[in-house]
């Protein structure tokens, strides 16, 4: 598969009014390519949502609704089930893909139950979580997926305390927990990892789960151009391992030549910016980077013993 | 069981067979009591068969009815039911569900809100939500909650109409009381209800944006065009109730006035309490006192003009809320009355009298105290309280 | 009859109190009644001491509240005696139904009632024909007998149509021992 | 603009993607990009990287679509030819 192969059609029409630079535009531009013919979407309350519908404007050329900001597994599935009791009764003629969008606050917190639900329940739709890890919003605030140390204005790099002071939480543990066909993660900057794994969640006998690394330019204090080297960093340093777990089954996608250190990752980020000046804090850095370490060699085990 | 009989059901099991008559496509509901034998009904009718239709046990009340926003834009017929916390717990998307402008059909069987924890009745959980955009109707026994739940799918579907419809009736007191229940035919309902045709359905061939955001610029325009539709809605309502009493030999309207030719005084109910308050009439009306009931089955939208009409003779009314508007005048029902008799000449005084909380039982001699109240009022002409409570202990209530 | 009969049933939660005025409205309404069936709503669970009510009129029923002034009061569980006061407001030209190996006049003795009191065993009916202490069918049966409120084949036609195969069967037969078997 | 009698149905939007009509190009205010066709390779990094759809893809060959460009510089920063310069907008006017 290469870049020339995929489809010329943008589901998603330029004319939105996501930032410059955003990484959620490049992210949905690449997941849409996925599809050959239009998914049915319900998108949560999120930057994307608002950014590409500003009535009577629709950046949108699928069916597309957005209800709320929890409630994006909930709609997922009642669309689902509409589809299975229309195709039944003779009412639809064939099947749709069944796409949630939804950004971490949507995902990792306030949507986390109805997401849950809708995975417990098994019903065949793909859930993609665009996480920039906070709640930009509603002005950069902190999420579940924020990660420790960074600053956001309800985790702010005070004189006492140096930002967010708790882990990102493992989203992809939880949802793995709920034994669905499959789940994965993706970089807008791997672009042909993605499409080989949204292709994956289009065939999935089940609930399909992405989560997708989305750079913020705005909330992450990085200038526009960097989105994509962002998501590579992030990769490369392992802080967003790229993987994907089918059936059970732990594959890491994407193994770094050479791991780089965390502060690569860190270092050119407005958000991380405490921890470098005025003076270096290597001790937070270094937790950083046991963490991810931790992390890192907690996956390749599971990738040995699944 | 067999259709076109008189069947013994209780109120949430007469809702569960007209839900199963009407044949919907997706159920989506949460277990609370005192619905939930409707959602158990309605999953046994599933399991056995004898209901095409997807049944989603959702993981919360907020879940069921957003997955029944999302069956319903793709153009199922869609229902769900619940009650007090649930009903709250759906809030937010009640909004969401009647701005889209869908035809979800809900029950509610009306229960009180914590705290402190009680399931018994009141109203305190659909009058909460009056304000959300559905409309509104309350059944006073089983009868009605099976013929209007045939009719708020026919409602909610009309192209005239396409709003969501809460079917309400009183948790235990209606919900639980097993009757002989009058129903129809399969063929009978079918003839009355044809299936759903969605007007903007999702469809991949025809893409259609639900849920912009709805900039400043346009969000009157928007939220008016909802207010004018809602506020129509009442004349396709009265139609469609016209031609199922026509249908099937029923007698129903959006308010039915009892003994009220001569009535001076009139106590408006709501719900099962109006059976209650009948008897109290025919009571009263033995030792020769002027009292009427006039009973409101359509809540929202409100039908300011038959009230007015239905009002306009007597000298006093007494609203008999089954909750409180905490720190307002009583309940919401004696404040919307008071409203929209407001402009009338010669208005009558309106007192409110919330009543039967959280399951507190309301008595026949509940609304004779109530309508000698009334009495007193008339010949005072002059209303001395905006509203008293009834059946509660103490200063200032109306006791047990 | 009365144009309108009001019935309540005294139990413990978990003998099918609320089964057994379900069941009765449901004869009644075989018969061309209208009926009220429903239990005194509560959180009470297995064991505690409950309510229900049957309402059976030749006339539309429209009033909603619980039962005050009963025509007619059935006890199912001889210790709900002790914890409730089961013939609060029974009319005095009414019935008393009881479960208990008592006769009525040693019964009635201990109750502040000008009532008409029946007994029946329906106890021990039930354990030997059901398996079980489950009275609530039985003892319809010799409230049947007692006060014609509805004829006994109705009950047999509603119990039949509620419970299925053997069950119906022995439930049938305690219903017609209880009735045979009532102390009036 | 239109009545509450004249916009749609409960706020639903009927033509997909009309967005597209709306100049997000007008939002660069610092940048642009310019594409030299000589050292272009159309190997469409530019294209799948884009946030706005903004590369236009032809047969052999990508256009920059500055009606829709917000001039954040991805392109730029990503393409392995140097092929995409970025220009100051104060040049151009």
């Amino acid at each position: 598969m290469a870049l020339k192969s995929l489809p010329l059609h943008e589901y998603l029409s330029p004319g939105h009014r996501l930032c410059a630079g955003c990484g959620e535009g490049v992210t949905i531009r690449q997941i849409l390519k996925a599809f050959d013919e239009p998914p049915i979407i319900c998108n949560a309350t999120s930057c994307l949502e608002v950014s590409t519908t500003p009535f009577p404007y629709t950046a949108w050329r699928t069916p597309w609704i957005h209800p709320a900001f929890e409630c994006t597994g909930a709609v997922a599935a009642g669309i689902e089930a509409a589809q299975k009791a229309l195709i039944r009764k003779g009412r639809k003629k064939k099947w749709n893909v069944v796409l949630g969008l939804a950004g971490d606050g949507g995902t990792y917190d306030i949507g986390l139950q109805a997401l849950s639900g809708a995975l417990e329940r098994g019903h065949k739709f793909i859930y993609v979580c665009y996480t920039n890890d906070a709640y930009m919003n509603t002005g950069i605030q902190r999420s579940g997926a924020t990660p420790k140390a960074a600053w956001t204005t309800t985790s702010p790099a005070g004189r006492v305390i140096p930002g967010k002071t708790e882990w990102q939480k493992d989203l992809m543990k939880i949802v793995v927990a709920h034994d669905i066909p499959y789940a994965a993660t993706v970089s807008a900057s791997y672009p042909m990892d993605l499409q080989r794994k949204m292709r994956k969640t289009i065939q999935a006998d089940g609930p399909a789960f992405i989560l997708a690394l989305s750079p913020c330019p705005r909330g992450w204090r990085t200038p526009p151009h960097l989105t994509i080297e962002l998501g590579r960093l992030a990769v490369q340093t392992c802080m967003f391992p790229l993987y994907e777990v089918e059936n059970g089954q732990y594959r890491v996608t994407m193994k770094p030549k050479r791991k780089l250190p965390v502060e690569y990752y860190l270092r050119p980020q407005g958000r991380f910016r405490h921890l470098f000046t005025p003076k270096t804090r290597q001790d937070i850095i270094s937790e950083i980077q046991a963490h991810v370490d931790k992390k890192w060699e907690e996956l390749q085990r599971l990738e040995q013993l699944t | 069981m067999v259709a076109g009989m008189v069947l013994a059901l209780n109120g949430d099991e007469a809702a569960a067979y007209a839900v199963k008559q009407c044949k919907p496509d997706v159920i989506a509901a949460y277990p609370i009591t005192p619905q939930t034998i409707i959602v158990e009904r309605l999953s046994e009718f599933v399991a056995d068969g004898e209901l095409d239709a997807e049944f989603i046990s959702a993981e919360s009340e907020h879940s069921a009815l957003s997955a029944c926003i999302g069956a319903s834009a793709m153009g199922a017929r869609t229902y769900t039911a619940t009650a007090s916390q649930g009903l709250a717990l759906m809030y937010e998307m009640l909004f969401v569900a009647s701005s889209f402008r869908l035809p979800i059909v809900m029950s509610v069987a009306n229960r009180a809100l914590n705290s402190p924890l009680n399931i018994w009745n009141d109203m305190s959980d659909t009058m909460g939500a009056r304000d959300c955009g559905w409309i509104q109707i309350y059944n006073e026994n089983a009868q009605e909650v099976y013929d209007f739940t045939i009719q708020a799918f026919r409602i909610a579907e009309d192209h005239g109409v396409l709003l969501p419809v809460m079917v309400c009736h009183d948790g235990f007191i209606v919900s639980h009381s097993t009757e002989g229940v009058e129903t129809l035919s399969d063929s009978e309902v079918d003839s009355f209800l044809p299936p759903r045709d969605p007007v903007y359905p999702l469809d991949v061939e025809r893409p259609v944006t639900i849920g912009c955001v709805g900039v400043p610029e346009y969000y009157p325009e928007i939220k008016y065009q909802q207010e004018v539709a809602t506020k129509k809605s009442i004349s396709k309502i009265k139609e469609i109730m016209n031609e199922f009493n026509e249908d099937f030999g029923r007698n129903y309207g959006i308010i039915e006035e009892y003994r009220m030719e001569d009535a001076e005084v009139a106590i408006l109910t709501i719900g099962s309490a109006s059976g209650t308050a009948k008897d109290a009439v025919d009571e009263m009306r033995t030792e020769g006192k002027p009292v009427g009931l006039l009973k409101l089955r359509l809540f929202r939208p409100l039908p300011v003009k038959d009230l007015r009409k239905a009002l306009s003779d007597v000298k006093v009314v007494g609203v008999v809320d089954r909750h409180i508007s905490f720190g307002a005048l009583g309940g919401a029902l004696n404040m919307e009355v008071r409203a929209a008799l407001y402009e009338m000449k010669d208005r009558p005084h309106v007192m409110g009298f919330p009543t039967g909380l959280g399951g507190r039982d309301i008595r026949v001699e509940h609304f004779i105290k109530i309508a000698d109240e009334l009495l007193k009022i008339a010949e005072r002409d002059m209303l001395e309280e905006d509203y008293r409570v009834v059946g509660c202990r103490g200063p200032g209530c109306i006791g047990p | 009859m009365r144009e309108m009969v009001e019935v309540r049933f005294h139990g413990r939660g978990g003998q099918g109190v609320v089964t057994a005025s379900r069941l009765l409205a449901e004869a009644a309404l075989l018969e061309g009644k209208r009926v009220q069936g429903f239990p005194a709503f509560g959180a009470e669970r297995e064991g505690a001491p409950i309510r229900a009510f049957t309402r059976i009129s030749s006339n539309p029923i429209r009033v909603r509240s619980q039962i005050y002034t009963p025509d007619v009061v059935v006890v199912l569980d001889p210790t709900v005696i002790r914890a409730e006061k089961v013939t609060e407001g029974l009319k005095d030209d009414g019935w008393l139904i009881a479960n208990t190996t008592k006769e009525p006049e040693e019964l009635k003795a201990g109750l502040a009632t000008k009532a008409k009191v029946v007994t029946v065993d329906a106890t021990r009916i039930a354990l030997e024909l059901l398996g079980a202490p489950r009275v609530n069918t039985p003892i319809l049966g010799t409230l049947v007998k007692a006060t014609q409120l509805v004829k006994l084949d109705s009950v047999i036609k509603v119990v039949k149509s509620t419970f299925s195969g053997r069950l119906a069967e022995v439930n049938i037969k305690a219903v017609e021992r209880a009735y045979h078997e009532a102390k009036i | 603009m239109k009545t509450w009698d004249e916009v749609p149905f409960a706020g639903y939007i009927l033509e997909p993607g009309n967005a597209e009509s709306y100049k997000t190009g007008d939002w660069r205010s610092r940048q642009k990009p310019v594409l030299s066709q000589e050292k272009c390779t159309f190997c469409l990094l530019c294209w799948i990287y884009c946030p706005d759809g903004a590369i236009v893809r032809k047969e052999d060959a990508v256009e920059i679509d500055y009606y829709h460009c917000k001039g954040c510089g991805i392109c730029s920063y990503e393409c392995p030819s140097g092929a995409i310069r970025m220009k100051s907008e104060l040049e151009e006017t």
